[in-house]
């Protein structure tokens, strides 16, 4: 029952400060404070490893839309929430119209709707939300850039909804069914045939253009470089993993290993180099999180129970640290009024201590120092990863994100600073703690007995060496600017590296099998 | 050959001629159409429902605000007071070198052209007040200090004062005439005038009776431009780009040579 | 089997909208083919569990030819979904129009690089 | 790269991609609808004769409600986009020119609003439902506008007050579908008696959802087509 109170109470929140506009900003503290009950108390129901199945209306499972709570849900219902609380304590002074804080509400919403749902056409419509959300939210502030960025961003989505839309027409028409668990009893067995494969392709293509997943993603540098920094930490901590979930969820029921691991390694790749190359603070952030979006992938494409709670720690790690980026880095756009780290460091005197903190903080958990969540995910997940190209694969995507983020050093510098709002320095706080107290955050998806064992001196090692190395790389390029192609980045391009990429999917699902 | 083949069958002809259309209008009726055709498919498919909900959105809903929204994007407002030649009416039609210009730019940006003309002194006004992307008309590029954008000059021009005339009437005795063609009236009864007049609108007055006006060229260098509302900055980049790309190609010239000499 | 089937038709369509989607550069013209796109979906669900000799479900009487209702119904909600995005679509691209006087996405693309670079 | 390669490589892929598409999905015919579970025991379970109905709005609400607050949000959007930017001119009441039209209109608009409220109230019997009802009746308002000048409409239809009104009943709606949580049954159970199958008062809650729905999205389609029409400032 809670897991359905959790979407549809919030729904119910949004339409009430909708229509009680004054008090809208203050009824989202006390939504959080009952969201964070109702998941305890769900919480302690699947600890044990059990998940919790509800199928609404009390239909039997063929008719009725289910939805399942199970610990990946709520790790990353926490981490919807946390990101909400430090976004509005963030904006607690500027106060926003209450369209914002309705638009906030729908969100948390389609989240919870999407982090229990277990049917594929109920899928499509929250994702449908979750777009619609995130088009309203990059172009809140109706500057054309914004604009422009949404609406390449709601085409480029349309489009891989249509395609989703197409693999669930071929899903039901061979099984009958669109939940995932009588479809993965339906397809046992029928892995090789050509329309089951056909179908994969066209969700995981569809599903993958809301991700992050790099080829398919080509607005994502643009919409979360171009939206204000809330937004930004919103739609890259938490919607961009929403997409990531649906894969997962995918990935236990169609057999889609292989193209998760080499879409994953292009990401992570592409985006590690997009991000060495970036000298703008936001739209380097934003490619991160594309090279961070493929780790995840490699690891749910790996499949093992440890490298999926390795790879979904992450997504709640990165969530946590890219939030606070975006937030610091917000802040440090405003008081420099520059988008770009020279400028920004040459007018370093302007930004507030807080902040400058909160940016170290960050940095450190992105760059995975240990003891950090961000060394714990990466750790858990190298961990599990034993074929050696892809060990390489993910130590040089660790590598990339480490010679970028060297690029915020010189920023670092703690002679300077001058105090911060105090409303902004609470917001990072929310965000920086659950950083710092890493083991909760894994333990939300291994126990502790199996953190403690996997994470040896050896990962730690490991990891200490990357940042070591990536900061030597830095110091060799630092003199040296690239600029990489830009053009892809534009609709028409996108379009068609889609496709190409959508048959490079195919041949990968059917040559798997 | 069923009924449902044939539809079926006008589906793709339908969309390919609707998106290969030039023209909006056309292609979001064209795609009107098609939802109706659609709609007409899914009845055949034993679907009443997704026909009637097809129907009420996809046909009638999607194509109203598509149609509401295209008539908004898609015009060029030009303000402007006559000036002959350049832009005057002519029986029913507006005509001249200016409005040949708006309409070659509005045909690049893909726009209508709407040419408004008011009271000269109101063209800043209406630009000021965002209805009216463009203002022309005998704008003379030097005199202008106000805070529109200023185009470059396309054309050179000069400019007289003229000034006399018989008082009939003392409340007839003023600067300006409302509209070019009062000016005329005026002229036409000799009434008292001051005006200063651009070359255009000068040769079109001195085709009248300016024996009793005092007849004076201003000294200096001046040539003809637009005005661009001054919100919108990237407009004046492109018309600027327009106006040079015709300048360059000889256009331009062909142009001033038909409507000018 | 019929050629000129419904759900040959859907993926001829889909296959149209995309191309029409990536080569004209005009933003409205790029939103009807986006809604050709959802729209051949929509076409291919339905078409695709109809049976020919089926009958609408509508039920008046049990062991009737029925066709299946759930892809009518998950049809409907994605009419309903296609119509909300593509109005706001269209606002967006009506407030572009009105800030860059065009509706060309590769001019519109140029303009928004150049004021991010100035 | 130039628009020709571009234009090359789109019909390349695209007609792959059709290819691909119609050579994978094995369609042979539609299966019959012997082992639909919604077919075996739909219009008993729900009370609806139209089963698509039945499945909508009682089977699938949680989808249907979630694709109400998709209309809603985007309801929502038009109007902040749109009217946030002031219109120059305030009055758009100009009515259509042509004779033709008002006389068309007039005429029409009776039977397009009788057709959208039989859409509603007979959504569970036969085909129909809340969503085309109000779709088709703020369509008709839109003739209705065009015959009157929008701003008559607006004026006896007050902005702010529908816009209460449509939060409202979106309000109501998701209440309702919680409502039985009160009653110690799960969420969007429907609670009702379904009613002898066929007549008018049958099928449980979903005429209630139909007619809420109903009312709902007829405002929430006047509102978009009224934002529309007073950024253009003409109809």
């Amino acid at each position: 029952m809670i897991i359905a109170l959790l979407p549809l109470g919030h729904f119910l929140i949004g339409v009430l400060s909708l229509l009680w506009q004054r008090g809208a900003r203050r009824i989202l503290p006390f939504a959080l404070l009952i969201d964070v009950a109702l998941i305890g108390s769900l919480w302690s129901r699947v600890a044990g490893g059990t998940s919790v199945s509800l199928v609404l209306g009390g239909w039997g499972r063929d008719l009725g839309i289910e939805l399942v709570a199970d610990k990946i849900s709520l790790g990353f219902s926490f981490l919807a929430l946390l990101l909400t609380l430090a976004v509005t304590v963030y904006l607690w002074r500027e106060r926003q119209r209450p369209y914002f804080y309705v638009l906030l509400h729908f969100l948390l919403a389609s989240v919870f709707a999407l982090v229990f749902a277990r049917d594929l056409f109920n899928i499509y419509v929250i994702i449908e939300i979750l777009t619609l959300v995130s088009f309203l939210l990059v172009g809140y502030e109706r500057k054309a850039r914004q604009i422009w960025a949404s609406l390449n961003y709601l085409i480029l989505a349309a489009l891989g909804m249509a395609m989703y839309l197409f693999g669930v027409g071929i899903i039901y028409y061979h099984t009958g069914t669109l939940n995932l668990t009588l479809l993965g009893e339906r397809i046992a067995g029928m892995q090789d045939q050509l329309w089951l494969i056909t179908a994969s392709t066209l969700l995981v293509v569809g599903v993958s253009i809301k991700a992050g997943v790099f080829v398919f993603s080509l607005w994502l540098p643009a919409a979360h470089a171009s939206a204000s920094p809330a937004v930004s930490a919103l739609l890259s901590g938490l919607v961009i993993k929403m997409g990531v979930v649906v894969l997962f969820r995918l990935s236990t029921v169609l057999d889609i290993s292989l193209p998760l691991i080499v879409l994953g390694g292009i990401t992570g790749v592409v985006g590690a180099v997009y991000t060495m190359f970036t000298y703008e603070l936001k739209r380097m952030l934003a490619f991160s999180t594309l090279s961070q979006v493929g780790y995840l992938l490699v690891g749910i494409g790996i499949g093992t129970p440890l490298a999926i709670a390795g790879s979904l720690t992450y997504g709640v790690a990165h969530g946590l640290s890219k939030g606070l980026l975006f937030l610091a880095a917000g802040q440090v756009v405003n008081t420099t009024g520059s988008a770009f780290i020279s400028e920004q460091v040459a007018r370093q005197e302007k930004i507030p201590r807080a902040t400058r903190i909160a940016l170290f903080v960050g940095t450190l958990s992105i760059i995975g120092l240990p003891p950090l969540v961000g060394f714990c995910a990466k750790g858990l997940l190298s961990a599990a990863t034993d074929s050696l190209p892809l060990h390489l694969l993910l130590v040089f995507v660790s590598l990339g994100t480490v010679v970028a983020f060297s690029k915020l050093t010189p920023l670092l510098n703690p002679r300077y600073g001058c105090s911060d709002e105090r409303a902004k320095a609470i917001s990072y706080g929310i965000l920086a703690l659950p950083i710092f107290a890493f083991l909760p955050a894994s333990f939300l998806f291994v126990s502790w007995i199996q953190v403690l064992s996997w994470l040896g001196p050896l990962q730690a090692g490991e990891s200490v060496a990357i940042i070591g190395a990536g900061f030597l790389v830095y110091l060799v390029l630092r003199g040296h600017p690239v600029r990489l192609p830009q053009r892809i980045f534009r609709l028409e391009e996108a379009i068609l590296l889609i496709l190409a990429v959508f048959f490079a999917t195919f041949f990968l699902l059917a040559g798997s099998v | 050959m069923t009924a449902r083949t044939v539809l079926l069958l006008l589906l793709p002809a339908l969309a390919i001629f609707s998106l290969s259309q030039r023209r909006r209008l056309t292609a979001v009726m064209g795609m009107g159409l098609f939802s109706l055709v659609l709609a007409a498919t899914y009845l055949f498919y034993h679907a009443p429902d997704v026909a009637i909900t097809e129907t009420a959105i996809g046909a009638a809903l999607v194509t109203f605000i598509y149609v509401l929204a295209i008539r908004k994007t898609g015009r060029l407002v030009v303000v402007c007071d006559e000036a002959p030649r350049l832009i005057a009416r002519d029986g029913g039609e507006i005509v001249g070198l200016e409005q040949e210009i708006m309409h070659g730019f509005a045909r690049e940006l893909g726009l209508d052209l709407v040419v408004r003309i008011v009271p000269r002194d109101d063209v800043g006004a209406a630009l000021n007040r965002g209805e009216a992307d463009v203002g022309a008309g005998g704008i003379i590029r030097e005199v202008q200090k106000k805070a529109e954008l200023i185009s470059m000059g396309f054309l050179p021009s000069a400019l007289y004062r003229v000034s006399g005339g018989i008082v009939k009437d003392a409340k007839h005795l003023r600067e300006n005439e409302e509209y070019f063609e009062d000016t005329l009236e005026a002229i036409r009864e000799q009434r008292s005038l001051s005006m200063t007049l651009d070359l255009a609108r000068f040769l079109a007055a001195s085709r009248l009776n300016l024996s009793n006006y005092a007849v004076e060229r201003i000294e200096g260098e001046f040539s003809y431009c637009f005005l661009v509302s001054q919100d919108q900055p990237e407009l004046l980049i492109q018309l600027n780009a327009y106006l040079t790309r015709l300048t360059e190609s000889g256009e331009m010239e062909r142009l001033i040579e038909r409507y000018m000499s | 089997m019929d050629v000129a089937n419904g759900v040959t038709i859907a993926v001829i369509l889909f296959g149209v909208g995309i191309f029409a989607l990536i080569i004209r550069r005009d933003l409205v013209i790029k939103l009807l083919a986006l809604g050709l796109i959802d729209s051949s979906s929509v076409l291919f669900l339905v078409s695709l569990n109809a049976q020919d000799n089926g009958i609408a479900p509508i039920v008046h009487g049990p062991g009737a030819n029925y066709v299946d209702p759930l892809p009518q119904a998950l049809v409907i909600s994605a009419i309903v979904i296609n119509f909300a995005l593509l109005a706001l679509a269209l606002v967006f691209v009506m407030l572009l129009v009105e800030r860059y006087h065009t509706t060309d996405s590769l001019r519109i693309a140029q303009q928004v690089e150049r004021e991010k670079r100035s | 790269m130039k628009s020709t390669a571009i234009g090359i490589l789109a019909i390349l892929l695209v007609s792959a991609f059709c290819v691909l598409l119609l050579l994978t999905v094995d369609y042979h015919g539609a299966r019959g609808g012997t082992d639909n579970p919604y077919l075996a025991a739909g219009a008993s379970e729900t009370g609806a004769v139209n089963l698509v109905s039945g499945i909508y709005l009682n089977y699938r609400l949680y989808d249907s409600l979630f694709e109400l607050l998709i209309f809603s949000m985007a309801v929502l959007g038009v109007r902040f986009y749109l009217n946030a930017e002031k219109s120059t001119k305030p009055n758009v009441a100009r009515v259509a020119e042509s004779p033709v039209v008002r006389i068309a209109a007039d005429l029409l608009f009776g039977p397009i609003m009788l057709i959208g409220v039989y859409l509603i109230v007979f959504g569970h019997l036969s085909p129909g439902g809340g969503f085309s009802g109000g779709a088709v009746g703020g369509t008709g308002l839109l003739l209705c506008a065009a015959a009157l000048g929008a701003e008559v409409v607006a004026r006896r239809f007050h902005e702010q007050i529908i816009e209460q009104i449509e939060w409202g009943i979106l309000l109501l709606i998701i209440l309702f579908a919680v409502a039985p949580i009160f009653f110690d049954r799960l969420p969007l159970t429907d609670l009702l008696p379904s009613g002898r199958v066929g007549k008018l008062l049958s099928g449980g809650t979903i005429p209630i959802y139909n007619g809420l729905i109903g009312i709902k999205v007829f405002i929430g389609t006047w509102v978009v087509i009224y934002s529309f029409i007073r950024h253009r400032g003409e109809i």
